[in-house]
């Protein structure tokens, strides 16, 4: 007999894209979500429009755990083309639910789990008509079953439905009606609630549920951004998307219809980054998001960047790599090419949200600091991140915040200058001052690629190239000053896990078991690059550190290894590459499997 | 290159612009291209127009690529700002510039290697964004810079100067932008001044994206005989289709035309172009008319020269028009028009509970 | 009074570019090298067509070493804007040439040198007509004044003349003319020989002068290269002009005047890389040459390749980064962006020639490595290699050499197989075997850079995703045991210099120079990335290993640190990225001030 | 996408071709396309011409980029190598696998977006190349794939799913072809398999660039009213100009033709295509009326199909004449004949001393 699991279990729903279920999925999240029980959902779908698998884990977490588990309490198998898998993945003395219209023999092959027949299909078949209308209820069908199941309130769910079709009454009916229908039949045919159910619990208010291309959207309303430039590229299109439809919402003269931003589909992304930096050249909050072939494309126009000091911002929403890779699955594979994109000497600022929320502040941080430093600011967010639903605390705004612009001359400045130059160095801190066109003719500058002296100036001459190639390291000192902090957790450990981005929610709860196994271990989460003094201290105090990370090069080991003083043995990589989410088991085994080895010393492995 | 800059002390009897400033006003950085290399002319036409039309320097962008015509850009107006990019890229660099100030004047400079290799769909997008710049083509058939290979708008049959010959054919930037729609198409020759200088005032002017292709010859790898872009093949080749004269706003038309001679256009900011029709059968306002022109007098081995088509009408919307942009720069609106507050974020959280 | 020396002096010769001293700085070289005895020859030369200034140095080197030596004995001043540094960079004692035709006087503000006036223009003036005509006598003449001055043997360029215009003599004897003029001024108005002065050896032969590009495109001629394509761009562009004469003279069939090579002018760098993909997948030796711009437009099909493993062949003649930089001039910055290349979890077999000797062979081994490894090979020459003149000893060939296809299943093969499975690990070397269209049904497979399964079917399936790229790991560790292994020298002392390509020569004139004052120092010559188990005994063998290379970021310190087990301590970065090739004098004081220094204890610096 | 194979049992009673083959051996694997996307009908198509021909199976190349379109080349022959390449690229793999074996078919699948967008300095270099290969545009009007941004070959005034409107003027495959030199350009809809196949087949026998514009509407993101490259809009505003009847060379002419109905135009290997023009004014071989009147239908927003344009007259070379290449493949060659050997090297080495 299973045990009961109130509010602490996993649903796993299996189903074909393109029919509907994403609607019964995110019904089913947000009303556990409204019933104040902490709660994820991570959607993992193909790479085409219609037709194949796809997947959607729903956590219900009573302690606010929002990473994988890395198991399946209830599976929702309605795909018979994965049932096979599917059977497999439900834990011992868990449950599956099916759709019973069509015998499925295979279904029965674990007797160490409960097996659930609902006639989905049939009944729907009965009760609506017409071939789409009938394939969408049946999916919806099934929300209702669980419903029943785990006992969620169907008020709250006719609720959520009301809000969504607030303009398409009669769908909230039917939609209602096959619920129902799924409801019904559950409670009539087992016995519900199952030991998993949902309690209501006030663990959710001050918190909202997004994906963090939204939020990052959000964010780059809020810094001011004016010129958005992309081509369309999964999984980074949903935050253009999101961009363009609060810019619709927010920033249109209601009057004149007249809209205060550019928004530009770029024929590929190579126009994309030449857009956005011609756009912020000229003094514009400007930027564009992408993923990892995108990043390639841009390799050339990031080095003029670099050298020629224009600021920019790309978001990057990684996806599988290498090249096309596997655009719907997730993974932290474009760290080392964001790093030190393009030919020749170059280095890039890059921030690493690790979840929706950081994704709205870092986004105003990136404008911040691509203008301060006059440098590309890459955000390396990821698919997890950017296109699952997360629960945050509220997002917050301080109305004082005003937009730091840099070092830009003003007409009264230029006009006291006896002379403007471009590249010199006036403040000490590597970032020279810049002027905008249109404002005077003293000020004018000629940006180039090529060579320049510390004045603008052509040149081919070694020392005056050298000038500014020195200044760029100061400036880089400089910005490893300004890049938001790391965040530490524990101390005196040691033991450490360092880590980033989105890796973060699954090491916070392998953290919880370990250190309830009795394991002290800390914790570092490195937010940016270059890395300052903090993560100097936290490798040197600890005597080994987990760099755990999702790719298979331990790419972040790899820039920790360059860009501190780190012994490179005092760190271990575990490596997460599959495409799916890191899940806190991952890191729990991983820990606990090298502490247990005879060979617990350090040891240098690249590719654990 | 600006291993020397150039002395700017004006003689007084120099003749002053509207502005008071004299044609040295508008000059830039000493040239480094090679001793009578056609894009030098270009450049000297640029300084004309822009002192013709008493730009303010400071409202002059210049925007290119790479290649000898893009360095160009730093041999004219040195009091605006410029943006010596990558190879190819430049129309995307002016896209993004345009789209944060739309109040500036942007002149693009570009090779034929620049704008028909490397960076032909770039160049082909600006156009059908109608994107509000001035673009010059400096077409010399050959990668200069690089040392003579061939570029996209090589002739068939003509000869590099290590003797091998072009078997594949052009690509005419000229029908290609009639093509996708652009709304002011021209070409000229770098010799031609007159011709010249007339074009880039009005192509300044005009409201969207202008065109001007213009044959510059290369004296080091093109100027050879069997080249069809050399000097003697262009002077001998070169078909003046549609003469205009441009008359800012702010001036009166002076020259006096002959009855049925020449017609008027006004641009978008009351301006004029005064067309002169060499061929009473020429429309240069009819697209598929010229486009078929222009082949015709291709097929035959010339260059048809001039205002070849223009759209002054303003119903293509240029690139802020199909964007809905306000008149107040992008890069100029307060923050406070931008941010909708932390009130606002309130009720945007309620969709996400 | 200087001292005397005979065969071992620096001159430099200072002009303006586009007026013929191009002619008179090879005549002059090769008539040193005609004469047994070692020289080198180097050119600076502006990123321009005409009018801008051009320096050529001469080193001549009784004992072979041809790097730059640091110092200039002799200075040909003709160019009058650059003479105030031109006049500085002479060595006291030294000797400076100019043209008297004007008066200098700020030509005469060095007591501690001999100025040499001779009225090159005058005397050509008078001698020759027509504007165009006396400026390239002039530039011819001060070949003369050099020849009496060094006493080099005037048949001997008469002779090396009539080589050069063979099908035009009346240009051997107006070139004559204008030697025979500065010849005799000179050896009536100051006594010659100099004190430098060239004495015949026999220390040439056997050996040949050329440049890296034609070296290489020699190699990729005698490898079986078929298919050529690229877009042009300094320094890069004289590799694929001599890959295409040597074709032309040696590829045409004398009948049919086909061709048995394709030469493509690509669009731009993503073209050409395409079409050498396009080409290797199909089955033909193909390769491009390009620079770094063209490196950082080829990102994303790189990493293509390396996921679809499709062989092919790059040669990246690296200029001076970032971005446009300085194109014609040298530096090694392109290490990381080549190891790394693309998005994702990527990484690259990259060859390091350090001469032209190396380019030629190591162009045929980068093509029987791309096939037999599938994957892209880089071969990183740069601008100093690739278009100075070198000396090198005879190319030599081996007719029995035939190219390695690699796995590559034949038509009988395929008929013996039940099935064909692209990605499957046959041998346990991560290296599985492909075919070629047009062969058998059989063996059709389809490439993709999307997710695929070991048997080459598209997946999103964790598993299948991972068993590709693990097996990608297995085909790295092959390739460390394939690639050229790393060249040694001296051996059990505990410092250590470690280096790759074009820094060589000036590396083993330091160690000469260490070594003769008493430094023990070994040596290592890195030669291919991944580096092998030697690279690591050498690394592991020594207390402290400078890291000799030609970029700002330490780019081979970092491959170093990332890619073996050294200790970081171990490395000590000698960092020179002037854009000219660095000479021995930078690394004797380099580290001499190291161990000299109290603290000589291995440090962390990345950037020295 | 190949979760699933197909089973590949034929029916005794299926028809054969001349090498014995039945359509079924021309499949590939199963589509994952939405159900009703226009790309299928295509993919049925190109199977139905492949059978046609009685092309071998391991001599068809499929080359392609990405987008639903691009994924396509699973779908059909899976006897032939497939190269599902990057996004807009296609044309260079293209051109580098021609210049290795020039003996094989090569034919291309694109989409608007990977063709016209990021894919168009591509595109328009390999019709200037008149690179031998059948490329074929799925030209939906959108990006299916990332879920139905506009394309490139939207048309002013069509509409989102999402409600917005284009307002730039698209770029029409078809003329771009025209201008840059294509041999064979012609645009069909997904739907019309009858006129279809016999330009597929035409377009894998012509010798040099052969390009098939396909309307092929996407179910998914542009099928609804307002759309021009719905079903509905497509089948309306749908002229064909020029039917055109493949013959190969092994077979007679069938079908009877009534007098002056039809012409026939002979390919390099023999083969045949037989012109019905619809229109008697309509002349397929003359470049510039056939632009003339693409365009004049367009502005009337009609779709003008059928073989558009024709040069078989074999003038423009291909790449290989370009090239001088051998009629053996280059991959073909031994080593022998590429290598100058050991003796030949002494004589080079002496320029070198
Ligand atoms: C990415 C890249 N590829 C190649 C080059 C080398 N390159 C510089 S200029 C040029 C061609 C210039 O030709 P064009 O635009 O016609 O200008 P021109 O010199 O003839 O005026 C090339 C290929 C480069 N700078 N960047
Ligand atoms: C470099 C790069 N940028 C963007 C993408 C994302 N992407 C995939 S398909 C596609 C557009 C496909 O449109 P189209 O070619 O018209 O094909 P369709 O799906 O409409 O058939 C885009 C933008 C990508 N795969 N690679
Ligand atoms: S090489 Fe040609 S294009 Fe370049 S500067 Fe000289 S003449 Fe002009
Ligand atoms: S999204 Fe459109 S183009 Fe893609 S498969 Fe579906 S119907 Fe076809
Ligand atoms: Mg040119
Ligand atoms: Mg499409």
């Amino acid at each position: 007999m299973t045990t009961r699991r109130v509010n602490d279990f996993t649903i796993k729903i299996a189903t074909v894209n393109g029919t509907g279920s994403a609607s019964a999925n995110t019904l089913l999240m947000k009303s556990i979500f409204r019933s104040g029980v902490p709660v994820m959902g991570k959607n993992f779908f193909p790479s085409n429009i219609q037709g194949l698998p796809t997947w959607y884990e729903i956590r219900v977490s009573r302690d606010g755990h929002v990473a994988r588990s890395g198991r399946v309490d209830l599976m929702v198998a309605l795909n018979p083309e994965t049932y096979a898998r599917d059977v497999k993945e439900v834990a011992s003395g868990g449950f599956l639910v099916y759709d019973s219209t069509w015998p499925r023999p295979a279904l029965l092959s674990r007797p160490d789990i409960t097996v659930i027949g609902v006639p989905l299909a049939q009944m729907c078949n009965e009760r609506f008509s017409g071939v789409r209308t009938r394939i969408l209820m049946k999916n919806i069908c099934y929300a209702g079953v669980l419903a029943a199941l785990l006992s969620l309130d169907l008020e709250r769910i006719r609720g959520l439905l009301a809000e969504t079709y607030a303009k398409k009454p009669a769908l909230v009916e039917s939609n209602m009606q096959a619920i129902q229908l799924g409801y019904d039949y559950a409670r009539q045919h087992f016995e519900c609630p199952l030991p998993l159910s949902v309690e209501p619990m006030d663990r959710t208010a001050g918190h909202i549920m997004i994906d963090g291309n939204t939020a990052a959207a959000l964010g780059c309303v809020y810094a001011g951004a004016t010129v958005a430039a992309w081509y369309p590229i999964t999984p980074s299109t949903s935050l253009m998307d999101a961009f363009k439809s609060f810019c619709d919402r927010l920033r249109v003269d209601p009057e004149t219809g007249l809209r205060r931003f550019a928004f530009i589909q770029a024929e590929d992304e190579l126009a994309a980054i030449g857009m956005v930096l011609g756009a912020s050249w000229n003094g514009a909050r400007s930027f564009t998001a992408t993923s990892g072939p995108g990043i390639s494309l841009m390799n050339e126009f990031l080095g003029l960047a670099y050298y020629a000091e224009v600021p920019a911002v790309i978001f990057d929403i990684q996806r599988v790599g290498p090249s096309t890779g596997m655009p719907t699955r997730t993974q932290q594979g474009d760290l080392m090419a964001c790093a030190y994109a393009s030919h020749g000497d170059t280095r890039h600022v890059c921030l690493y949200p690790a979840n929706p929320e950081e994704c709205f502040y870092m986004a105003r941080e990136a404008f911040d600091l691509a203008e301060r430093l006059q440098t590309p600011v890459m955000v390396l967010s990821d698919l997890d991140i950017g296109m699952n639903d997360w629960m945050c605390p509220d997002l917050e705004w301080d109305d004082a915040y005003r937009p730091d612009r840099g070092k830009v001359l003003g007409l009264e400045e230029i006009l006291k200058l006896e002379k403007f130059h471009r590249y010199v160095d006036k403040d000490g801190d590597g970032i020279p001052w810049r002027t905008l066109p249109g404002v005077h003719p003293k000020a004018a500058y000629f940006t180039r690629g090529s060579g320049h002296t510390q004045f603008g100036a052509y040149t081919e001459d070694s020392a005056d190239y050298q000038v500014v190639l020195d200044r760029l390291l100061r400036k880089w000192d400089t910005a490893k000053k300004r890049v938001p902090r790391p965040i530490a957790d524990g101390a005196g450990s040691e033991l450490g896990i360092v880590s980033l981005g989105s890796s973060d929610s699954a090491i916070r709860e392998a953290l919880a078991v370990l250190r309830g196994r009795g394991v002290a271990i800390d914790y570092l989460r490195v937010r940016a690059f270059p890395f300052g003094e903090e993560v100097e201290r936290f490798l040197a105090a600890h005597r080994l550190s987990f760099v755990v990370e999702q790719n298979r090069d331990a790419q972040l080991r790899s820039l920790l290894t360059l860009e501190t003083a780190v012994e490179k043995a005092k760190l271990r990589s575990l490596l997460h590459y599959s495409g799916l989410p890191v899940s806190s088991s991952f890191i729990v085994e991983g820990v606990l499997a090298e502490i247990a080895s005879p060979a617990a010393q350090p040891q240098d492995i690249a590719h654990a | 290159m600006t291993f020397i800059t150039k002395p700017k002390v004006a003689h007084p009897s120099l003749p002053r612009n509207a502005l008071g400033c004299t044609r040295r006003d508008y000059e830039g950085a000493l040239s480094t291209l090679c001793a009578g290399c056609g894009h030098d002319s270009i450049t000297a036409a640029i300084v004309e127009a822009c002192w013709g039309l008493s730009l303010e320097p400071q409202n002059l962008v210049k925007l290119s690529g790479i290649g000898c015509s893009s360095k160009t850009t730093a041999y004219f107006v040195s009091g605006g700002h410029g943006f010596n990019s990558v190879h190819g890229r430049m129309p995307s660099i002016a896209t993004g510039a345009n789209a944060a100030n739309r109040r500036l004047s942007y002149i693009g400079v570009s090779g034929d290697g620049d704008t028909l290799s490397i960076g032909l769909g770039q160049f082909c997008h600006a156009i059908r964004r109608n994107l509000d710049m001035l673009y010059i083509i400096e077409n010399n058939g050959v990668y200069g810079l690089t040392k003579g290979q061939f570029s996209a708008s090589a002739d068939v049959g003509s000869k590099a100067k290590k003797g091998e010959t072009n078997l594949q054919p052009p690509i005419d930037p000229v029908l290609l932008a009639l093509d996708l729609g652009a709304t002011f198409v021209a070409r000229s020759f770098s010799g031609d001044k007159r011709q010249l200088v007339p074009l880039i005032e009005a192509g300044l002017r005009h409201r969207g994206f202008a065109l001007i292709d213009v044959l510059s010859p290369c004296v080091t790898f093109n100027d050879h005989e069997g080249s069809t872009k050399s000097y003697a093949y262009t002077r001998e080749h070169y078909e003046p289709a549609v003469l205009a004269d441009f008359v800012p706003r702010e001036r009166e038309i002076t020259a006096d035309y002959g009855a049925g001679e020449a017609s008027e256009v006004i641009l978008h900011d009351g301006s004029r172009i005064v067309l002169r029709k060499l061929d009473a059968d020429y429309d240069p306002g009819d697209r598929r008319a010229a486009a078929a022109r222009v082949q015709e007098r291709m097929s035959s081995g010339e260059y048809l020269t001039g205002l070849i088509y223009l759209d002054a009408s303003g119903e293509r919307p240029e690139f802020h028009q199909v964007s809905r942009t306000p008149e107040v720069p992008l890069n100029s609106l307060p923050y406070e028009a931008l941010t909708p507050g932390a009130k606002a974020l309130e009720k945007i959280l309620a969709r996400y509970r």
